[in-house]
């Protein structure tokens, strides 16, 4: 068994430096990882390029790195859920980049697995198809679309093993699994780090041959976005 | 009569059939889970990760790690999954979701869809819309006739950045409910009280208005 | 809750005919769809396509197909573990189509996922990319390759739920996941049949919505090909 | 002294560094995991859905649904995982694996490599091999320096049916460890009692002989 762990958040996101292009699971705040964003807000690297499906929140997740000004460009589908984001791209300090849901998804997953590109109907006769390839196949239009590269993936588990297998839980699942070995180096933190053996090999998600870094995460706030109940 | 949105939501709850999976985007569309007849059964994605959505969970209930696309806290009823963002779109893609509702800013007699993007003004992005709208094979838009400014949502061309190309199948609008046809919009119902006309004077688009357009049950 | 089962192997295959093209979950003998192999030996349709990793054995598996002479074409990276298989193809009865293992396993996801084609380095330079498109991503070749089309896919699954949902065992798990969806008829067979509820949401691997028909399978005999122990 | 198969298999364990996962093929490689030492921490995967793989079970514990990429029975050890095939593949293509060993019928001194396809012969497949060999950074070779007929499987150019091109860095044989440098077969290391002259007739590609070729540790 080849152990992933590393003592601390911070021993895990060290070498993360300017001008570098990172990924970071999550549904708006849903699965984000939030040690490593704590990490980064203290570490301080500017000039990042950050794929996200969102941008979090003024006061939390990646909103915590555009209120420091360290994001040069954001990877979304959807974005603007805080005022700091919305000043920041209007004045044209922040490049945004808007790819659909989908192909970002597959984006990561194509990186993750070794495929460069690929063709998705998404986005055909829009402005996102704009200067890329596009062909038909079984008489419908699709665009090609190639793999993410980037130097980090941040990933939230809720339960991994010593060898970096991961499992994880409800919809916070969402683009984390995808972001694992999608990167050079993928960081994941987990709200209960097991001995190897701990978790039945059939149930785990994401295997640790795609996982470099594993740590205990500590203090998870799991902040809700729109908390609604029923009537 | 014009409906309001819970009309609108009540009339494309008729379209939803027996062993549906649905896809309900943000405002109109999720009402309409609240009119699916008992008999039938429909079970609801959510694009971030969830096949058997349930209702929203009784206060206390609510659990940070479970949450629809419009970041809501949902539930799960027996029966549900929970996948991975990649599979879920693979589920839209490979046209496994039978049936997409969603509202648009603006359709085009040829059933071109804008619904994202309002140049010079503030851009949140397009999330799942594309990938909805470029796969899904039963498309239903729900939308206003008309904007607030008074002007026709069914256009012959679309004016804003468009979502998607000749995807829209059926638009349902409080004024009355129509398919798109290579000629046009095709007239197939109407609010009930509206007339003809006042559809008419609402649409700026082509509107093919056959002999007979009955009204709406709802 | 959709229901999608059927009582029986045999309501849940009638419909096969000849030329259509199947796919069958399993690799070697781990995972085969042995119920439904049994049935459409029985119903006998003729001039198919089938597309899976292996072709069986001589009394098993696929060899069933193939003994009858219902196969026109295989689609397979690996075959000819049978004598029946080796005599029809060298006497040109049977056309094989040999792809790559991983490319055989994405032109399956493709399907499922709706990615009508993709790039791969699999093949390159080989007499398997001879006719396909090729280029260069990031300095190295690849191939292009299409999502498979087929009319049936059959597929085993260890547990599965009323609502189609479905968990595969061990090594059993290989192509069958990807075949979900990845036909215009999936039909699966499980060694338990449970109730809607019964499988926890997370373990699932694969959602109901990729299976169209699903039934408690019988008499599974798991032959294990090449039994090897410990001295 | 030629090394026998266990020689090759042991020469090539040492090649494997703390923490790598490796994809060892059917034949000479299999032996590779019975000689990793004890003090390094390495992972086994076999491309039909397993990482983590351990020895052969012991006599009754079979289990039908435990299988190796050559269809033997297997184990799997402490933080073992199973996957689907496009897992297992996306793993192999997005380098993932860091060592593939596995055999060959003809290397060529570019690198290309042959071991699926005899043409006139009954053709089984190149099962996993091509996309192991189009992906993997680092490939090792483990055959014999020569086939049945005598001939040396070290070309200039192969002269069977390719399996993939310029892929191949290192090859061990009964007789040496060689590199795929630009220039041809770099000579690393000589079998035990092994002169460079029997490796050089045995040879057919170009050969790049330094002046000191050590004998090999094994």
């Amino acid at each position: 068994m080849i152990d992933k762990t590393v003592a601390t958040v911070t021993a895990a996101v060290a070498d993360v430096s300017d001008g570098m292009t990172l990924m970071f699971g999550g549904f708006g705040l849903c699965g984000i990882p939030e040690n490593a964003i704590q990490e980064l807000v203290r570490l301080n690297p500017k000039n990042l390029c950050c794929i996200s499906n969102n941008a979090g929140v003024d006061d939390f997740g990646l909103g915590l790195l555009l209120q420091q000004k360290q994001v040069k460009k954001m990877i979304s589908s959807y974005v603007g859920e805080n005022a700091e984001f919305e000043r920041q791209m209007l004045s044209g300090e922040l490049e945004v980049e808007l790819t659909p849901q989908g192909t970002l998804a597959e984006k990561c997953r194509a990186a993750q697995a070794g495929i460069p590109a690929f063709f998705t109907p998404a986005g055909y006769g829009t402005e996102v198809a704009e200067g890329k390839e596009t062909r038909i196949f079984n008489g419908k239009p699709h665009v090609m679309e190639t793999a993410f590269q980037a130097d980090f993936a941040f990933v939230k588990a809720w339960k991994g093993d010593v060898a970096g297998n991961l499992i994880f839980k409800g919809t916070a699942r969402n683009f984390n699994p995808l972001m694992c070995g999608a990167a050079k180096i993928t960081v994941v933190e987990v709200e209960e780090l097991l001995p190897a053996g701990a978790l039945d090999p059939n149930q785990i998600h994401i295997p640790g041959i795609l996982v470099d870094r594993i740590f205990q995460g500590v203090n998870f706030e799991k902040r809700i976005e729109q908390r609604t109940v029923q009537n | 009569m014009a409906l309001d949105k819970n009309g609108i939501a009540q009339r494309i709850a008729q379209e939803i059939q027996d062993g549906f999976y649905v896809n309900l985007g943000i405002g109109i569309p999720t009402l309409v889970a609240n009119y699916i007849p008992e008999n039938i059964a429909v079970e609801f994605q959510s694009e971030n990760g969830i096949l058997g959505m349930g209702p929203f969970p009784v206060a206390g209930q609510e659990d940070a790690d479970l949450i629809n696309a419009g970041k809501q806290t949902i539930t799960s009823l027996p029966g549900a999954s929970f996948f991975d963002s990649a599979m879920s779109f693979g589920m839209i893609r490979g046209k496994h979701v039978d049936l997409t509702i969603l509202g648009a800013m603006e359709v085009s007699e040829k059933g071109d869809i804008a619904n994202w993007k309002i140049p010079g003004k503030m851009v949140k992005g397009m999330g799942g819309a594309m990938d909805l709208v470029a796969s899904a094979e039963n498309i239903i838009v729900a939308m206003m006739h008309t904007n607030r400014q008074g002007d026709s949502k069914l256009l012959p061309k679309c004016s804003l950045p468009l979502t998607g190309v000749a995807c829209v199948k059926k638009i349902v609008t409080e004024l009355a409910v129509l398919e798109i046809q290579p000629e046009g919009f095709l007239l197939c119902e109407r609010a009930p009280g509206v007339s003809v006309a006042q559809i008419k004077a609402a649409t700026a688009g082509k509107l093919i208005i056959p002999e007979e357009v009955p009204e709406m049950r709802v």
